[in-house]
């Protein structure tokens, strides 16, 4: 005899407490399972593109801090890099280090949140993410000493950054840098060793290699499918070519690589940040840019690898002070395209769990 | 069939009084260490989370539940316009009276309390599973989808997690030989936790999953289901599932304080006190792993109940039957030793075929 | 819940029911809610018993006060390090964020409001159940901050619902929404909920 | 370092019956009429030779005059890149050809130039708004946006 049942339509979020921030996920269930899901965009919609076209370039700086608000530096140094490709502007070798510095700095950090918040969505309460602000604390202090904010910067600028490093930076970063290591694999033995957290991740959401090109994946969410793309290997920017570091991938394309990656990530991060003070030459770090700044007219797209993916900056410039075109290539966004190829069929618990491993943040994908 | 004990019975032949004075304390009881599990457990899990945890309001924090339940008590009642009313009204007072039952039996301080029933076991397990039917009318009366899913996880769970757990309690009954919780802890000349080492492995997780805790806290599980059953209770309402979720706990460490870990029993000190400290070492257990473990998905929940637990909840049964009828003459240490080889041997062989496995699409 | 009688909406039909809702709320919303504290002025009358009692809630409103969760965008990274063990907000027993409005007394509004959200956090607020309070957080939360007059943001949240305590800031750092729960508490604690007569 | 292809290189290894569809060739672009778009893209992703596997992003212009679309496209496997621009004078019914059955990454994109911009792609599975409300009036980064307020 087979019982009758009934789909029902069930609204996650847009205020869910793990859609990490305002994003909805409507799905058809059949009992614990999804049948059918439609991502529902746009409740941070805040029409930063329409916006950025009224103010000056200089203005749109803090702009991107607020787009992925997780990682502030990483979208400021894409932005600056898209405008000095558009005027043709160098940048000082000394703030190039300091912009690769604070980067790398900033992926730690973004991937301290995206494993600490992984955890958190597979139900383990709250231990782990409290464990990783601990440390992602550390990395905000050295920011506020830098440029006095804690959550969005504004420090990066056209020609440089605002200001030199102070003196008590270094060591400070030196010290965390020893200590560092030891913090991510004993969190990972903590975490990697439990038999739930691999019951729950190992073969979950997966994303296949092909399907993950297609889709214009980027970032840990295609390396974990097991293509070797990193934009700071394939189009190396600022002086990236001067590190020697390996870019982790992983195999299955499930949520366990993915959390894999981003472990393996910030060891290669670490790698950088020390060859990097080692490097570190002396000298001025903002080049000397026109206070009524106007690019000539043309167009330029420059884009990183910010921690949660490929983020692009394209730039039209009509030869105002103002951009005629502001575009973001959100990375997230786009991840966000196999969503739905990667929940259907898994149940409800799944679901959560994938979605927390592609790691977003609602700023840079509403805009 | 009810016994009461002769040195309870303060004025012989006056039922009622004796049931009223006991029961209030009992209540008291219940409530004072409610109050002070959920300001220990904040406090612990500050501990466990690298912060303090409630210190502000009073002495270490020590009213801090005092203010939680006087500001939930005052709260707005609110009850949803489409749900079943009556079933809505009736959900806490179903979850929260069989957990107060349950501390009839349990012998505090010498003797049971209240009763000393001769089948005390039968009893709290019959009681046990009356508090799922109220997180059920919850779930249901509430018109609410997310609570309907976590009234559903919770049936399921409880069906699947009764048998291994009754099973791993006859364990205990075959040696003590007495289904009388009293009778239990006085053959405790050593604690059974020594004796029945799988035995209390079994219970203890359990336990936890008819308590709804870490790991299995899928009836409420904040990432998936927001609140689960208790979505749309507020005021005293939540207040009463609040006090239920504490009572709970309490109960199954008391529970566990009675069968393994030999009651009240203990030297030195006064046993009313032994049972608290054990009751609240127990608790303490809870509370760590709540705040170290990830929760399980639904499907792997069943499939740890049915194929991790039962199967090894018979072997256990068959092992202790075979003890007690052929080794009786045994001294304890050999026992002893013998049962822990035997739990470590099972739980290696079963981790190595039992694998909670996360591809099962269930489509 | 009754089964049998379920219809399965399609998202075009959602979507269609979302877009009217927000232009309504649009419409309705024109004009700023005056804050509630209005009432702090007040002379109340209240003998001694009612005095004990009212002090005796406030001390227990403002002593367990849970947020609810409500985050949208960058300063929930802030309340979340407020929540965190540097700062930590568990000390004022503030560390259990309900999911659910209807056990939650504190509204924290962390970030932009836009107009298509602006709904649902209508609704969370009336979900709450009474007393509860609203902290805005951050510029955004205020005015709209840096993005004032795009297409889509609503210019404080004040324009949704009644605001108790506003924190500046963007983002306001931990200290200072830490300092903003102190000012909370005071409010809470002048709170008179038993009166006699009003004069 | 990933290469750029010139407009001029990428127009040489076009297919002969394609050639009718370039209008025109710029030092980092390729400008192609978007009546043969897709056939263009569709090459391009498919002939060995350049197999642009990947597309960054797509975006819209409005130079008021026109719209122009851009599409960032991106070989993993030779590390070369290519820049396609198209047109669309229509500014009532501005219609693209979707390349969503090409590149799946296009489809939120082209959700969101749709929402945004007001161009519509044909062949897009689930042509709607993705950012804003339905009963939005207007599309905001049109240059004669105004806000009703």
């Amino acid at each position: 005899m087979a019982l009758k049942t009934e789909l029902f339509v069930i609204n996650l979020g847009p205020l869910h407490p793990s859609t990490h921030g305002v994003f909805r996920m409507l799905a058809t269930m059949d009992g614990e399972v999804i049948v059918e899901l439609e991502p529902v965009f746009g409740y941070l919609h805040r029409g930063i593109e329409k916006l950025a076209e009224n103010r000056t370039y200089k203005q749109n700086i803090p702009f991107t801090d607020r787009m992925d608000y997780i990682a502030s530096m990483s979208n400021e140094l894409s932005y600056v890099m898209a405008v000095e490709k558009l005027a043709g502007i160098q940048v000082p070798e000394r703030a190039e280090y300091l912009r690769v510095i604070m980067a790398e700095l900033q992926r730690i950090a973004s991937h301290l949140i995206a494993v600490g918040s992984l955890a958190n969505d597979l139900g383990a309460f709250q231990t782990p993410f409290l464990y990783m602000f601990r440390e992602r604390e550390r990395i905000l202090d050295l920011f506020d000493m830098v440029c006095g904010q804690r959550l969005l910067y504004n420090y990066m600028r056209f020609g440089g950054v605002s200001h030199d490093i102070p003196d008590e930076f270094l060591p400070a970063l030196k010290k965390l840098l020893k200590h560092f290591p030891g913090f991510i694999a004993e969190y990972d033995q903590l975490l990697a060793d439990n038999e739930i957290l691999l019951a729950r991740t190992k073969g979950i959401g997966v994303l296949p290699k092909k399907l993950a090109i297609s889709s214009s994946a980027s970032g840990p969410v295609l390396r974990a499918s097991g293509v070797k793309w990193d934009i700071r290997k394939a189009d190396p920017y600022s002086v990236y070519d001067r590190f020697d570091f390996d870019i982790p991938t992983g195999s299955a394309g499930d949520c366990y690589d993915r959390y894999r990656v981003r472990i393996a990530e910030m060891y290669q991060s670490i790698r950088i940040l020390n060859q990097a003070i080692e490097q570190l030459p002396s000298g001025n770090v903002l080049n000397k840019v026109p206070l009524r700044f106007r690019p000539p007219v043309g167009e330029a797209f420059a884009h990183i690898e910010a921690p949660k993916g490929e983020l692009g900056f394209y730039i039209v410039s009509d030869g105002s002070e103002k951009p005629y075109r502001f575009h973001v290539r959100s990375s997230i966004l786009i991840n966000l395209t196999a969503l739905r190829d990667m929940i259907i069929g898994w149940k409800l618990a799944d679901a959560i769990v994938t979605f927390g491993s592609i790691d977003i943040c609602l700023g840079e994908v509403d805009r | 069939m009810m016994q009461f004990a002769p040195q309870e019975l303060l004025w012989s032949g006056n039922f009622w009084l004796h049931l009223l004075l006991f029961a209030g304390m009992i209540i008291t009881f219940i409530l004072l260490m409610v109050m002070f599990f959920i300001w220990y457990e904040r406090r612990l899990i500050g501990r466990f989370q690298v912060r303090l945890g409630p210190n502000r309001a009073g002495p270490f924090g020590l009213l801090q539940p005092v203010a939680d339940v006087l500001k939930i008590l005052t709260k707005e009642d609110i009850v949803p316009s489409k749900g079943d009313k009556i079933v809505f009204w009736l959900a806490p007072i179903i979850a929260l009276a069989p957990v107060f039952m349950m501390f009839a039996v349990i012998p505090l301080q010498g003797n049971a309390l209240l009763v000393d029933l001769n089948i005390g076991i039968l009893y709290i397990i019959a009681v046990s599973s009356v508090a799922s039917i109220g997180i059920f009318m919850a779930g249901w009366g509430s018109y609410n989808k997310y609570s309907l899913i976590g009234a559903m996880r919770d049936v399921a769970q409880l069906i699947s997690y009764e048998i291994p757990l009754v099973l791993s309690i006859v364990g205990v009954v075959l040696i003590a030989g007495s289904l009388s919780l009293n009778d239990i802890v006085e053959a405790q000349t050593v604690p059974f936790i020594l004796l029945q080492p799988l035995g209390f492995l079994i219970f203890f997780i359990g336990s936890l999953a008819e308590i709804n805790r870490t790991p299995f806290d899928l009836v409420e599980a904040d990432s998936e289901i927001v609140a689960g059953y208790n979505i749309e209770y507020s005021g005293m309402k939540f207040a009463t599932f609040f006090l239920m979720e504490y009572a709970e706990a309490l109960t199954s460490s008391a529970i566990i304080t009675t069968l393994f870990l030999g009651g009240w029993k203990g030297p030195f000190l006064p046993p009313f006190l032994w049972f608290i400290i054990k009751v609240i070492a127990v608790f303490s257990l809870i509370v760590w792993v709540r705040s170290t473990i990830p929760r399980f998905r639904i499907d792997q929940v069943m499939a740890f109940a049915w194929k991790f637990l039962l199967p090894l909840a018979l072997i256990n049964l068959l092992l202790t039957s075979m003890q007690v009828v052929f080794f009786q003459e045994a001294s304890s240490l050999v026992i002893i030793i013998s049962s822990l080889v035997i739990m470590a041997a099972l739980i290696l062989i079963w981790s190595k075929f039992f694998r909670l496995g996360g591809n099962s699409t269930g489509l | 819940m009754e089964v049998g009688k379920g219809h399965v909406y399609s998202g075009a039909e959602l979507d269609i029911h979302e877009g009217k809702m927000i232009e309504e709320l649009k419409e309705r919303s024109r004009d700023i809610i005056p804050d509630p504290d209005s009432w702090l002025t007040d002379e109340l009358r209240q003998n001694i018993l009612l005095t004990t009692v009212d002090a005796a809630l406030n001390w227990a409103r403002r002593t367990a006060i849970w947020p609810v969760i409500s985050f949208p965008a960058c300063c929930a990274f802030e309340f979340m390090g407020a929540a965190a063990s540097r700062f930590d907000i568990s000390r004022f027993g503030m560390e259990i964020v309900r999911a659910s409005p209807r056990q939650a007394d504190l509204m924290i509004t962390a970030g932009t409001l836009t107009w298509k959200m602006a709904p649902q956090i209508k609704r969370l607020y009336d979900q709450m159940a009474e007393p509860k309070w609203v902290i805005a957080m951050g510029a955004c939360g205020i005015s709209g901050g840096v993005f004032k007059g795009s297409y889509s943001v609503v210019p404080g949240y004040n324009h949704i619902v009644p605001v108790d305590v506003y924190v500046p800031g963007c983002p306001p750092r931990p200290e200072a929404l830490l300092y903003g729960i102190q000012m909370l508490r005071e409010k809470i604690k002048r709170r008179k909920s038993f009166v006699e007569e009003k004069k | 370092m990933t290469l750029a292809l010139a407009g001029s290189e990428a127009a040489a290894r076009l297919d002969k019956s394609l050639a009718a569809g370039i209008a025109g060739l710029n030092p980092d672009s390729l400008l192609v009429k978007s009546e043969f778009l897709f056939d263009i893209a569709a090459f391009l992703k498919d002939e060995p030779g350049l197999n642009f596997n990947y597309l960054v992003h797509i975006t819209a212009i409005d130079y008021c005059d026109y719209f122009e679309l851009v599409y960032h496209l991106v070989s993993l496997k030779h590390n070369h890149s290519l820049v396609i621009k198209t047109r669309c004078t229509d500014r009532k019914t501005p219609t693209i050809p979707s390349v969503v059955s090409l590149w799946r990454g296009a489809e939120l994109q082209e959700r969101e130039i749709f929402d945004l911009m007001g161009i519509n792609f044909e062949g897009h599975p689930n042509m709607k708004r993705i950012f804003l409300w339905e009963g939005f009036q207007g599309h905001p980064l049109r240059k004669d946006f105004t806000d009703g307020s």
